[in-house]
């Protein structure tokens, strides 16, 4: 996983790093509607039984919820295509040509990628004096791993029943989660419990994008994630607020 | 005063300011603390440069500054001691990322085009390490997000400014940052 | 590698750790980062501390380690260059600070009691500043967050550790101090 911390996953018609997954799908060059999105979740989790590395994590969630979004969308009744004048009115020998054009500008940037890939290996060994302490550090973590978050998280997975396909039209995002947490953690001086976040029964969808918000939140700094005693409950605090 | 004991002490004053800022310091700034002109600056920055050599710190110029720094050649220590350097980044952000460097400011939908992938992600991981950041929104409908690289991002590379970006195919990447391309606000 | 290469090298590492770790690091991690032996770093401390008279860089020991920092004879170049310097800390702000420092572990109410005001607005203000931090939580009722001082604490005023803060006079100030509130565990 040296090449970019994708994780690699395996599902029908594919092998590989799962954001080579979402771009091919993207493409339209994997069916997404053959791809069981369940097990790969599932299988994923499964593998995480060793050090959860939050950033990989985070890479497949993302993964995860892009391909949930757009499996959501093959499977929903198509909507009366848009209409695309610019693309419609295009000549045959335009469009090859454009599309020739279009690989020939992708293959520029990759190489441009290589090249700040070089410069990044140079100066991640060349360092300064770091900024006061505290704008870095420890992630607020308190009396628990990332495991034990990640285990809670696998339990409400688990016990959401919904399958993916019934995703609202309006969609969930990261961001209204985001805001929805806080609220309610503005709401509880004493903290929640992390199952309280999630009803019963809730899309998947709704679970993974939840999730995201949280460890987006705990990133950010703006709650704290904590466990009193061992295999108790996990509790969320909000970041600075006094219990 | 000799004229020499007056360069020394203010090669001492220099350091100072390079280990008190921390960050790249840009010339102007040097020489306004040292009471200086720019170009005697310059000069006693090429001395000090000189003096450092054989030693395990070294100045670099940097996002349109100049910074004290260690040598690339002694990172196996400090890693030891300090956390490693944030991860680098996955192929597919610096592919992003390159596509925001080059064709700054860009849309999100323009990165997307040219990539022929989804990049919101990527972007926003962009975002959050300070790489790249809001610079306006381009006018027309919907009103579209335009993204470019910030300080952090020069400093990421050690680049001087945008200017010293490895260049495209031979084009030099001042033409390339003027020249608007022909496609934008496709979606 | 000569005897002399080897000790060049570790002295050019070791500036590398004090500059990257930025605040004073112990002499075991220098050791321990340096692979060698508390006795060699020290030997090494002395012979780069040497190099560095006439400079304007220096060593000091403070905190419980070593750290590189400026010569105080360049302090009004590095004042001109800083000249946005952090704002001092309000009057009521270093009162709070104050009675964390000679109480902690404190609650806020414990503060407040003492002070007879409010005080969560200074105990951010000084933990935005990474003055004081959050230490853990007082068994009880609510089990309200106890705060302490930080090593930027002790840096900023420049103690070694907490027994160097220099001692209350006056009665009146410590029994003030001392003296349990009826109020505690208020909020």
């Amino acid at each position: 996983m040296s090449a970019g911390r994708s994780p690699v996953v395996r599902v029908a018609g594919f092998e590989g790093p799962v954001d080579e997954l979402v771009r091919r799908a993207h493409a339209g060059e994997v069916d997404l509607r053959e791809v069981d999105l369940t097990s790969m979740v599932r299988a994923y989790l499964d593998g995480l039984r060793g050090e959860v590395d939050l950033e990989e994590a985070t890479e497949f969630l993302w993964a995860a919820a892009a391909l949930v979004e757009m499996k959501s969308r093959l499977l929903l009744p198509p909507k009366p295509p848009a209409p695309e004048p610019a693309v419609a009115q295009e000549e045959a020998t335009d469009l090859a040509e454009q599309l020739r054009q279009q690989v020939e500008e992708y293959r520029v940037f990759r190489e441009a990628a290589e090249a700040l890939a070089a410069l990044e290996a140079v100066q991640r060994r060349v360092f300064t004096r770091p900024p006061e302490e505290g704008s870095e550090g420890e992630l607020p973590l308190v009396g628990l791993t990332v495991q034990d978050l990640f285990a809670a998280f696998r339990r409400v997975l688990e016990r959401s029943e919904k399958p993916v396909e019934e995703v609202p039209r309006e969609g969930v995002t990261v961001a209204d989660c985001m805001r929805a947490i806080l609220a309610r953690l503005a709401a509880s001086p004493h903290g929640l419990q992390f199952d309280e976040l999630f009803e019963p029964a809730s899309p998947r969808i709704v679970v993974i994008v939840t999730f995201l918000a949280l460890l987006e939140l705990v990133r950010r700094r703006r709650l704290r994630v904590a466990q009193m005693e061992p295999f108790g409950p996990i509790r969320l605090y909000a970041a600075g607020g006094e219990a | 005063m000799t004229e020499e004991d007056r360069a020394r002490t203010l090669r001492c004053a220099l350091e100072c300011l390079l280990l008190a800022s921390g960050g790249p310091v840009p010339l102007p700034k040097l020489a306004q603390a040292l009471q200086c002109s720019e170009e005697e600056t310059e000069a006693l920055l090429a001395q000090l440069e000189k003096e450092y050599e054989g030693r395990g710190l070294m100045l670099q110029p940097v996002a349109g500054g100049w910074q004290l720094c260690t040598r690339p050649e002694y990172a196996d220590y400090v890693t030891r001691l300090v956390a490693a350097q944030p991860e680098p980044l996955s192929r597919a952000t610096l592919e992003t990322l390159a596509v925001v460097a080059y064709r700054q400011p860009v849309t999100r939908a323009e990165v997307e085009a040219v990539r022929g992938a989804r990049s919101d992600h990527h972007l926003r991981k962009l975002l959050e390490r300070n790489l790249i950041r809001e610079v306006g929104r381009k006018p027309g409908p919907g009103s579209p997000i335009l993204y470019g690289t910030t300080e952090v991002f020069l400093r990421h590379f050690g680049l001087r400014d945008l200017s010293d970006l490895p260049p495209l195919e031979g084009r030099r990447v001042q033409d390339m940052l003027r020249t608007p391309t022909g496609k934008e606000d496709e979606r």
